[in-house]
């Protein structure tokens, strides 16, 4: 453990010196909940991203509120992998973890990659700490932090010399602590401190005096760096830029994409976006972020409950707008019941379901994948509707704009399947041209002549959309079993039977209207494909890339579409000789191939309310090569 | 593409559909179809950009006779539906057609929401008493002791009060009427389409297969003028063919039936009906037979800010709109990457 | 067309003559829903019963509470199948149709087996009621029913002539042409007319006039027959009694015997029964007999909708009763979301669904077998629980006692499956007697020593049982993950994964409490397998025996447990060479027994609202032999 | 099986459980807790024979903190769970926990139901004008204005008044209190479990994170006189220490402040607090500030019957059951087959 003794009257900058090249590393930012955790995550994100690199990151909220200050309950992280090649996950384990008090340690050490780094702060260290942290003697002076690298650095002191001629309170002052953390790892990976700067002074422009002691502690954090670098106690690194396509580029939640995807497709399809929901852990963001584009044309309805929000949604289908509801399991399940009465209608909408760990309340805030058998068969009756999953936050867009072309094509619902890990982690986005996007004009039934509200398009087996407020075309329909030629009412056995087919026919035909399954990585053809759905892309391919590496014959396939499948997808896995489904749950895609295609896919499962490691779906190919 | 034009107004059997309408020969649906008609025809209403949402049950057939746009929707989540429908068009007439276990049983939820956003829309929620369609079970408004397939020894719990659970829930304009009274029901039917907000009108609908006579005691014609209240804003709350009235019990605050002529009583000692006074309609509306006669009419009416608000989202330039998109999706932090030399 | 002048003054009887022997009959009555035909049709099965045949019976009612009279919507027809074998299902096609009014002929015709009988009132036979019918024409003077024997006869003028002496107004004369019709089939199947003769006086106690109508329009009908039999216009015919093991019988409804068997499973528990439910067709009827029973301890609440209904059951179970609840597909739909919350508690909980056919509302009268993917499936996270399907009206009993039995044992929701058809059919139920019925009491938790909510039972994996009000074990429960150990809220990654395991777990070692899997009818390996579940057992059992008898080697299996799957069907099912799931639905078991056996199941399936026919499943059987 | 001797009486820390409460500091719902425990010492419970039901919500975590039996349920539902609860077992002391969300939001219907079948049991709904749980959303309680995550504009929608509505959905006890005032509190909260039938209390609840120091209105002591009412069965309508009150604005239905020796007003005009009065509860109900104080302590107790009925059902002997059941069974018309000879 290195005792390091702040270097004093440093702050003037210090000639760059030669820093140690990586392809990439994940940092880990931990600290209580009062701490600024995710506001130095994501600083430092939007810095590295600038500097080029392609990332990945996920903020770890605590389950609780507020938890009282100096609890490991308490404890708020923030973790980013970034690098100089593309980026999949936010990371397994942490190359360096910056813990700001000894909850933080506790809860995080046990994740940190062996030999990384570890920088405490030891002004945290009060024997108070460490009895709230459950700590019963302190960690940095016993054997706790053996395997590996320890800065103990006093950031509370430094941070309060730093920010003293502001004369600020002690507890404004040290409430810069995070700043000082920043200009530290700033300085570690070799990031400018300028637009931050810039930022701190939009951020408390109506409090300058805070602004500049945020300044100051970054700027002390940076030179501490330069300083202990220099002594050979901290090393710096260098991180290339990673390969990616130019263009303009943001960084976004899945939740943020998701709505994104959302605005753009309702665009695309020229209708108007119509959006309702109920809170819920953790879908709300999606909510939060369409509720702020009433200028966007965007309409937002906090609804009384789950069932509220999808009947309203379908309502605005019915009028003619775009319907979307979103929610997570519990309150999924609430809306099955309308969701029937939108396959029976045959209007289109579109339904996110952004996954937590169940069952009932579960684990709200931890990430599961779950709801794939209640999307697929959650609806009594045989109700057919499509469902998709998005595969990582930028995704999350795509799969959005997706939804709203199969749901408008059929006039079907469309459920869109998330998780709170995508939801919540952010990535590098290319920000789209929205004119260069291909667009899918929706035509309105307008013409009276032999008009029936339940006739077909004899291509996509869709029903006309007669939108209430259109001249000669007022017409009734309802979840009762209509009429297959005039949409009235009907109880004749066999028109059931018609019916129940062509609904069934409808989603099947989707599939002629999605692009075949490809490979995501690997031969197309071989010995292992693993094959995953949603959030487990990252992991899967990244694990599948370094196997290859390796000289391993193994695939990745990837599936955004899960209803209707890919119509080559059996052939496909048909051409490995071992099929190995990956997902976070007890094996709900893998009994859908099996049944499907009658092939013995085995499964990696897990169910933890953590996404899978690299490392653990790695091992799995290895157990089977 | 034909154009159609559409005739300048429209008679009642305009807004009829050509379907076959299946209620029981006799029930009191019947004749609440019949008003909406005609009070649709009298508002100058449109069957194009009028909109029927029900949810589930015999009332709640409602849309599939009316020559309008309908939806027959799920039990008790109509409301719900129909505030979609109105905030996507707020130039669509919407309406609501429950019934008392669609409305106050299973959608009791959504009536209180909708009543609380003060959706601008009209409920007509048909009060049997009764589950119609399911064959027979009591219903939350039915009477205590009713007796049922699902309560053979009679009920034990008090019925909900349609009225007061509206005006508790925040409505605005809350109504009574009785399914075979048209001409007051055509209009309370039209006051209501005249309300900007939520209006909820309770209309005393007969079952007879389940429920026959229920309401008879106060809408027998025997009993009729004794029974039934009719209230008018700014007119003497009088019954029994002006014979006697209300007033407020002198030193306290209950309603007191009261004789013309008898006790020195005058029409001047009747109270006025006020419909804006929240405190007089729920007194009004927890007046019961047999002691007092039944509150009908517009019991309460008093107009505030309702959804949607004025289209301040009608400005929307749809040829701006790409780029206005555009805008939004690149506010906040973003960074560029050039292109490369060697790619 | 045979047209018979009615014999004048021929009410005497006449000795007994020589009668055509029949193994078994199917027999449907139709008529207005005002025509009393519900009445007369169970009546006849009373009176069948008791002369010692096996039967089956199906009401049909129409979709519409009281549809105008004479139209084709308001026909209601009751159908009886009835013989000297034992008896599967209520028959497919009648072998005699007794249409009471234009309507019913135009509705029920073209159900009649080939060659069948038609007995028509003639005297409905209006202009008025013609066209009403949708008849352009009058179908007796056409040829209409020149396929098939037609016994043309002025049913309302005899009754009138028959009761006239009684001098009823004609409105209440005419309403006793059922009883007419009912005399007329009880001479034709040599029934007694005394109990139903007895049976009407009780039912007119109080209007004896009425009664005495009613009886002279039975032994009016009744003389006919015997007039016409000795004319040779009409068969009489003899069905033996069939092969009933001896007992006390009566006749159930599937919506009793469900409603029964709970009684006597709680009561085989030790239990008290709190049934909570909101109305819904075809579930309502359960509700209505338990809402009798309070003298039986019975407790039930009409709840404001299936949530409620769902959660009082719920917290009833936490307090100690056995909670039930009960819908159908709309309303299952709706209580998802809190059947996920008592997998979680490991609360025993009962949920009956009574099946109709969907998507929405559907056809809420009409049968269909669609659930199952729901009840397996339908709700968010990993939610396991037992699923039980009822093969027959008398099954729903056996069925309802071991859902109770599998919820106590297990501390689990349990899911039973029942229809449309089988809710309102009836068959001949030998009463079980409760003391001989085996018990399972239930041990609740008592004793504080070590005492932990979340604690398990080795054998059962079940949590202990401690009910409110129990001294000294005082706890908390709730729907957010719960510790392995104490019970208490775990966000812990590792116990959800054990929590999620043993949840699993439990479900899957019922397996060990149920029995094995056996072939219904056939050979235990060998060519063929009809698969069924639920109300598919008569027409499957029927057409396998049809087949067995002429020789093919075909064989029946029909699953009671789906959830879990009895240990051994894996390895029956794959001693045959073909394995067909025959299924109300559009493959639901089938995709469950590919998925789990890797085998390469077909389907043979139907969604017309209305169950198999025999001759359906005779000739699948034969396509595949 | 170790007997257990219940002590005699209970005091607050009895009730205490020995999980960590997970409140943000500062948060109102301490207060409350702290309350209950001293209420339920205070009336005697016992914690083995009583029952607290929440949905979810921050409120909702209430039953962890309680050493009673307690039952986190799923969002809204509390109400029909403990229905079941108490239903099944009329012996057990039956409390709800929710909140504004859990209770008005999503859960509105259940306790519209649970007020108007009158089940015997306690309700305590936290009123924050908030979701607190979820991060700040607003709630149907929520002031027309409000700026959160879900209205960044500020809500265009009236909030729902808990008192308004219980009493709209026929509850027979309606109090008010606020977290921090404990004394009162805890004499509500006796109050309410004296009462036989629903008891709904709205608690006002300081959230600190989202919505702190929305009640300051009222709450704050610099106000607190002006603008509490503290009602009491059968005493003037005073506040302001005494110094102002309420009186009927002559001639109308209306509520006025008035103060006492101004324009000749004494205390012989205020009038008494009559809690059997509905029309008076829900005139002191919409009370609201800055014109009006706000009205608090019991605005309403009438009890009348409730369920669970008097156990009707209690007089099942389990010993004669096999028998009783047989009989239902053989009830109607059964037939009997004989065995045959050949067999
Ligand atoms: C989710 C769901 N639950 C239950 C039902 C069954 N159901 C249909 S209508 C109805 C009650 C109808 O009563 P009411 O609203 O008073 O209408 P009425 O028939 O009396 O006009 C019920 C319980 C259903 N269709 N869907
Ligand atoms: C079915 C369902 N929908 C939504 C949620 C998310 N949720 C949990 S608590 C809550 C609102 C809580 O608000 P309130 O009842 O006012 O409680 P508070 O946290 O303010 O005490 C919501 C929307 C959920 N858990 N379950
Ligand atoms: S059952 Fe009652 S409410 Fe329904 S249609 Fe018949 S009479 Fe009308
Ligand atoms: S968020 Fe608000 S209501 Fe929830 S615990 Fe914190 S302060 Fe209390
Ligand atoms: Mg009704
Ligand atoms: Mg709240």
């Amino acid at each position: 453990m290195d005792q390091i003794n702040p270097p004093v009257g440093s702050l003037q900058p210090r000639p760059t010196i030669s820093r140690l090249p990586l392809e990439s590393a994940v940092v880990r930012f931990a600290g209580d909940s009062g701490d600024g955790i995710q506001l130095i995550g994501n600083r430092f994100a939007i810095e590295t991203a600038q500097s080029g690199n392609d990332l990945a990151t996920f903020p770890d909220f605590p389950a609780e509120i507020r938890a009282p200050v100096g609890t490991t309950f308490g404890v708020s992280a923030f973790q980013i992998n970034f690098g100089a090649r593309l980026i999949k996950t936010s990371g397994d384990a942490p190359d360096v973890l910056v813990a700001l008090n000894p909850a933080a340690l506790k809860v995080e050490l046990p994740n940190l990659k062996r030999g990384g780094t570890v920088i405490v702060d030891t002004g945290s260290f009060s024997e108070r700490n460490l009895r709230k942290a459950g700590y019963a003697g302190n960690p940095l002076a016993d054997s706790t932090l053996a395997d590996g690298r320890t800065i103990e650095i006093d950031i509370s002191r430094l941070t309060l010399e730093a920010v003293k001629p502001l004369g600020l309170s002690q507890h404004d002052a040290l409430r810069c602590k995070n700043m000082w953390v920043l200009g530290l790892l700033y300085w570690m990976y070799g990031r400018e401190r300028q637009s931050t700067i810039a930022w701190l002074g939009k951020r408390f422009a109506s409090d300058p005096l805070v602004a500049e002691a945020n300044v100051a502690a970054l700027n002390a954090g940076h030179a501490y760096g330069e300083t202990s670098e220099v002594a050979g106690d901290i090393t710096g690194f260098s991180v290339a830029p990673a390969p990616l396509p130019p263009g303009t580029y943001r960084s976004v939640t899945g939740a943020d994409a998701l709505a994104w995807g959302l605005v753009v497709g309702a665009h695309l399809a020229r209708l108007k976006l119509f959006f309702a929901s109920y809170p819920i852990t953790p879908a709300s963001p999606v909510l939060h972020l369409l509720a702020r584009q009433s200028e966007l044309g965007v309409t937002t309805l906090q609804a009384e409950d789950e069932i509220a929000a999808v009947c309203a949604a379908i309502g605005a289908s019915f009028a003619g707008a775009l319907g979307v509801t979103s929610s997570s399991g519990p309150g999924m399940a609430l809306k099955s019941e309308a969701i029937s009465l939108a396959v029976a209608a045959e209007l289109p909408l579109v339904i996110l379901n952004t996954q937590r760990a169940g069952p009932s309340t579960g684990l709200p805030t931890k990430t599961e994948q779950s709801d794939l058998n209640q999307a697929l068969y959650g609806r009594h009756g045989e109700a057919p509707l499509a469902v998709l999953a998005a595969r990582s936050p930028a995704d999350c867009f795509d799969v959005a704009v997706e939804a709203v072309r199969l749901a408008v094509r059929a006039m079907t619902p469309v459920i869109v399947l998330s998780d709170g890990y995508i939801g919540n982690a952010t990535q590098a986005w290319q920000v789209p041209a929205v004119a260069d996007l291909p667009a899918f004009p929706v035509r309105q039934e307008t013409n009276p002549d032999g008009f029936s509200p339940y006739s077909r398009d004899p291509e996509t087996l869709a029903r006309p959309w007669a939108v209430p407020g259109t001249p000669g075309l007022a017409h009734r329909i309802g979840g009762i079993e209509r009429d297959y030629e005039t949409g009235n009412i009907s109880y004749s056995p066999e028109n059931h039977q018609r019916m129940s087919d062509v609904r069934a026919a409808k989603i099947a035909r989707l599939a002629q209207a999605i692009p075949a399954q490809a490979v995501a990585l690997g031969p197309d053809r071989g010995r292992l494909a693993l094959v995953g759905w949603g959030s487990t892309f990252g992991p899967i391919n990244r694990a599948v890339s370094l196997a290859l590496e390796r000289g391993d014959a193994v695939s990745h396939i990837h599936l955004r579409h899960l209803s209707p499948l890919p119509a080559n997808l059996g052939e496909l896995l048909a051409g490995f000789d071992r099929v190995l489904v990956v997902e976070g749950n007890n094996g709900q895609l893998r009994a859908l191939l099996r049944s499907e295609y009658l092939l013995d896919a085995e499964g990696l499962n897990k169910m933890t309310g953590r996404p899978f490691t690299i490392d653990e779906v790695e091992r799995a190919i290895r157990d089977r090569l | 593409m034909t154009a159609v034009t559409p005739p300048v107004s429209f008679v009642p059997k305009d807004f009829a559909s050509d379907q076959e309408v299946r209620w029981c020969p006799g029930c009191g649906d019947y004749a609440i179809l019949k008003a909406t008609q005609k009070a649709l025809a009298e508002v100058g209403a449109t069957p194009d950009k009028t909109v029927f949402v029900s949810g589930i049950g015999c009332s709640s057939r409602f849309p599939y006779y009316l020559a309008t746009y309908g939806f027959h929707t799920i039990h008790g989540r109509a409301p719900a539906v129909a505030t979609g429908v109105k905030l996507a068009r707020p130039d669509l007439d919407v309406w609501i057609a429950t019934g008392d276990g669609d409305g106050l049983s299973i959608g009791g939820n959504h009536l209180l929401h909708v009543l609380r956003r003060n959706v601008d829309l009209q409920i007509l929620l048909f009060n049997n008493e009764i589950y119609g369609l399911t064959k027979g079970q009591y219903s939350p408004t039915s009477h205590r002791g009713t007796r049922s397939p699902s309560s053979p020894h009679g009920t034990q719990e008090e019925p909900v009060s349609p009225a007061q659970f509206a005006l508790g829930a925040g409505g605005r304009f809350v109504a009574r009427a009785i399914d075979t009274q048209q001409k007051q029901l055509v209009e309370i039917l039209k006051a209501a389409h005249a309300h900007r907000g939520t209006s909820f009108i309770e209309v005393f609908q007969n079952c007879v297969v389940y429920n026959d006579n229920v309401f008879a005691t106060f809408t027998e014609r025997a009993v009729a003028a004794e029974m039934q209240l009719w209230v008018a804003h700014g007119k003497p709350l009088l019954f029994a063919n002006g014979t006697r009235g209300l007033r407020l019990k002198p030193g306290t605050l209950m309603l007191e039936a009261v004789t013309i002529g008898e006790e020195g009583i005058t029409e001047a000692d009747i109270l006025i009906h006020d419909q804006t006074s929240k405190p007089l309609a729920l007194m009004l509306a927890a007046l019961q037979p047999p002691t007092m006669p039944v509150a009908l009419g517009v019991l309460y009416c008093s107009p505030t800010a309702c959804l949607p608000l004025a289209p301040a989202q009608g400005a929307i330039d749809p040829a701006a709109l790409p780029q206005q998109i555009d805008a939004a999706l690149h506010r906040g932090d973003t960074w560029t990457i050039e292109s490369r030399a060697d790619s």
